[in-house]
């Protein structure tokens, strides 16, 4: 294949050009600051406003609600802190779960060494969340539950309106990392009972940099990043303009195009799933069989490691990942593999296949074929493998 | 992310295969990581590597510093063997990302261990080899800031 | 004049077309994330590399101690909450200023909520912070001094190698906000002991959304924004790969043209302080004539208010602030004004020209002429000017 | 930010100025912005306003508003000037952004203390007029969050 196969969009999107150009006038000629007084600037205000009422439409929310940040990590961290602090003095224990993503798990640790208490429940081998085991952790104390839209890693889709129910019977308050599900999955966040929603704009096609925080109005969060009066006072920094319009542009083609492209989508993948399943000896297949990204593959080949997978893959112009893109500096395994019941030498070897619609049935079929390939090479090099 | 030589060395690795009735076996593990590797070595009754051959189970460094290790030892005395350093196979590499720098111990030690079976087998002694441990793990760096 | 004249570039800037041109491959071809592992998003690990280093250089520091932020304000917060944390068993106690930005004050301000104890130290009526102030202000609990590289309202440069010698003998952490200075005025952090750096993308030509924090190798800071393990392991968040390098170009540029631009921006702006001063009546000059930034100028026009003054400079296509853009939504007069001693009505009546080197002798001729015309108008409707 | 008709009053201020030997004059302050607003009335024997004229020291917004409120009281009798509210100058502006509300406060309480001071200096009682504070400030909203 001349053309490289991009096959890692759970790790980043490219910016589609309809959004590129949306935002390159933001930068050299609308480039004024949206708090000025002049007419100019006055513009840029506008041109946010309708941002944050594509973003509001697109999960019936208002758009008082959407607050820019930086990014689904920023997102995470500031719903999950200023929860904390500002419902301290109900309570100092969070629920969460074992497979969210480190800005989650990591705020959460953080959390842990400055006096709260929190519950990681866990989840069945198909990576959803025990229900009875959140009901059971469930304290007077609880003040929030995050639990994760859709994963990351194995793309499996938690049972999100079942625990807002739960959460918001019992008072307490539901974020949700939405990172991966927001453009590919329709969410409701009055339907779901959702407080707090993570997104962020590279995931769907937007620019890197932007994300946001859904805050459902009348929760008394206060701000993470301290400063000039920005987003209503709750987020400081000079707004990102070019970027905020170019993450509505991807929101308006995310929904335009959401059910066509999860057709198109889950054809591809269930097509990779099974043959690979078939053709392939001892492999498994990691995450939830039905409820999952409608563009997530995930398996685990027996007796190889990701990372020389992930590199002859490479030279057959295949781009993949194993275990989380910004883990994969660590030699740890993913810790969502091991939370579904892998052992560690099987979790090593699992490779992450996400889609887009971008991609063709034939460059699907030349995956499988090379994956194949290289799965024999390297499991001929194995000293685990006997056959 | 990695050189060139890294890079030669993981898409064609030499040696790779077993030797059967091998003078020598050695599988390590490494703690850090998980990885495997195991060094089949053929010794003649002069003392020099005949021949030698690696499996792996690890990712594109440990492949590269196995291939690369196996060629550096293949016709060497056993102390000459005994002589190749993790850093001389990194050196011969190129390099290796400072992540990736306990992989190339995984060649050092999977030799040692493997050196260590032949003594053993023989009932000699090879002056300057220890026990090899079954896993490895090196020092725990200070988190660098 | 047909052409608007942009004298607001202290609140931001446009970017330079270089700068949108070196941005543009990474958000359409070369977008993938830099932590995976095949070699085309390895690509953009290098050019975040090159942006590093060329930031590094810039202050005379390594690039191991360049961590990129969301901006400016995201490094105050992460610098002044970060160091209160890591250096709490030594003391609480953080020596300021009257005249930061609210980044740093309000983080300040949030630090006293949780326990800490700040001196705010006063600045004379040029704005240049009170040396003996400072001293007298350190006491065995002081971990930390924050003082700005140079005032955004009032352009008034801090005597930073001074208070840098300060710190360093006290055995005190200095942290300096360089928003304003950075690209606009050498800066070595070790020369001027600097333990702690921000700045910000948008202020020199470069995209909003991006910043820094230079911190000194060897300081116990931990995260700000927890996550994954990128600028290694301490900023969380996929890298905003198009925005660091255009912060690199516009970094590369503002270096490579700084002589050359601060010339032509001081005879700009001193022929219009000049003239101002001389041709209109009851009016003064905020700030310090000589130790100021080479494209600001702040005045005080008594008997009018800034808001009218702004409006009508914009219909004359002349957009210009008064106060920081950040809270022209405001109504409190300027904390910078107040505390170089203004009283209330005349720090509304002020107005920032902040230049660039894009604009012309012949604009600057026109501004004048504007501001003469427009301070009469709003005069004679005064209730506070009899003439 | 403002509305055309804002614009427009801010641009072309209606009756700016003084009246010599005004029957009344009121000047008041909004304490939450530190604006001052003075508003000069000539009133004739049958309690009709035949002239007014203001001068304010303020935003945008504070000139608008005088502008229009002088407009809205003129030829009025002092009955009609004082049922004037500033939600009636705001609707006849079109509105003004939130944080501008206040802005439009200033000139119902300049009429209001114009007329106080026309009342007292021909020792009349005007119905439903209020001595006048020197410095308004509304009540303060609680931060919406
Ligand atoms: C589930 C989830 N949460 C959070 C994040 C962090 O988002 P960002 O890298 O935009 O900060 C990611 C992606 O990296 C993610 O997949
Ligand atoms: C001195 C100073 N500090 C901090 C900031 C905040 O920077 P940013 O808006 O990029 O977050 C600014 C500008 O807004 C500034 O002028
Ligand atoms: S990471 Fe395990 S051998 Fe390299
Ligand atoms: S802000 Fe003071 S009158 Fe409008």
């Amino acid at each position: 294949m001349d053309r490289k196969i991009y096959l890692d969009n759970a790790a980043t999107t490219p910016v589609k050009p309809e959004v590129v150009e949306a935002m390159l006038p933001y930068f050299t000629e609308r480039f004024g600051n949206p708090s000025s007084v002049y007419e100019f600037a006055a513009q840029n205000k506008s041109a946010v406003t309708a941002a944050r009422e594509t973003i509001a439409h697109a999960l019936g929310a208002e758009p008082a609600e959407i607050y820019f940040t930086a990014g689904g990590t920023e997102s995470d961290n500031w719903a999950i802190k200023e929860t904390a602090e500002a419902y301290s003095q109900k309570g100092n224990h969070i629920i969460t779960t074992k497979i969210e993503h480190h800005a989650v798990l990591h705020t959460c640790e953080y959390l842990e060494k400055h006096g709260y208490e929190v519950t990681y429940v866990n989840v069945d081998e198909n990576g959803v969340v025990k229900l009875d085991e959140l009901k059971k952790a469930i304290r007077p104390t609880t003040i929030l539950i995050s639990v994760m839209f859709a994963n990351n890693e194995i793309g499996t889709i938690q049972p999100i309106k079942e625990i807002g129910e739960i959460a918001k019977e019992n008072g307490i308050l539901f974020h949700t990392d939405a990172v991966q599900a927001f453009g590919h999955v329709k969410i409701d966040v009055n339907e779901y009972h959702i407080d707090l929603l993570s997104a962020s704009g590279h995931k769907i096609n937007g620019p890197k940099g932007i994300g946001f925080l859904y805050i459902r109005k009348g929760l008394k969060l206060r701000s993470y990043i301290h400063g000039g009066a920005q987003e209503r006072s709750r987020r400081a920094g000079t707004e990102n303009v070019p970027a905020i319009v170019g993450f509505g542009k991807a929101v308006e083609l995310a929904v335009a195009t959401m059910d066509e492209r999860m057709k198109k989508e889950l054809e591809l993948r269930d097509y990779l799933i099974s043959h690979i399943l078939a053709e392939v000896p001892y492999v498994r297949l990691n995450g939830h069989q039905k409820e999952r990204l409608s563009n997530n593959a995930n398996f685990s080949f027996q007796f190889i490691e990701g990372e020389s997978l992930l590199i002859m893959l490479d030279m057959e112009n295949i781009c993949a990942s194993s275990g989380s893109a910004c883990t994969s500096g660590s030699l740890d395994p993913s810790h969502v593999l091991l939370a579904i019941g892998l052992p560690h030498e099987i979790a090593h070897g699992s490779l992450r296949l996400t889609l887009s619609d971008d991609i063709t049935m034939d460059e699907i079929k030349y995956v499988i074929v090379k994956i194949k390939e290289i799965v024999e090479k390297l499991r001929s090099m194995s000293p685990l493998y006997e056959d | 992310m990695y050189t060139e030589k890294v890079m030669d060395h993981f898409k064609n690795p030499r040696n790779v295969g077993e030797i059967e009735n091998a003078s020598g076996v050695g599988t390590v593990g490494n703690a850090k990581c998980g990885d495997i590797m195991r060094i089949y070595l053929d010794i003649d009754e002069n003392e020099i590597i005949q021949d030698v051959k690696f499996k792996t189970f690890g990712c594109g460094a440990a492949v590269a510093t196995s291939s690369m290790a196996t060629e550096l030892v293949k016709g060497k005395t056993v102390q000459e063997a005994l002589a190749v350093t993790n850093k001389a196979v990194m050196e011969a590499l190129d390099g290796l990302p400072p992540v990736k720098v306990h992989c190339s111990l995984l060649a050092e030690e999977a030799i040692h261990a493997a050196l260590w079976d032949y003594a053993e087998k023989n009932g000699i002694k090879i002056d300057g080899l220890e026990k090899p441990k079954n896993d490895i793990s090196e020092h725990e760096e200070e988190e660098e800031y």
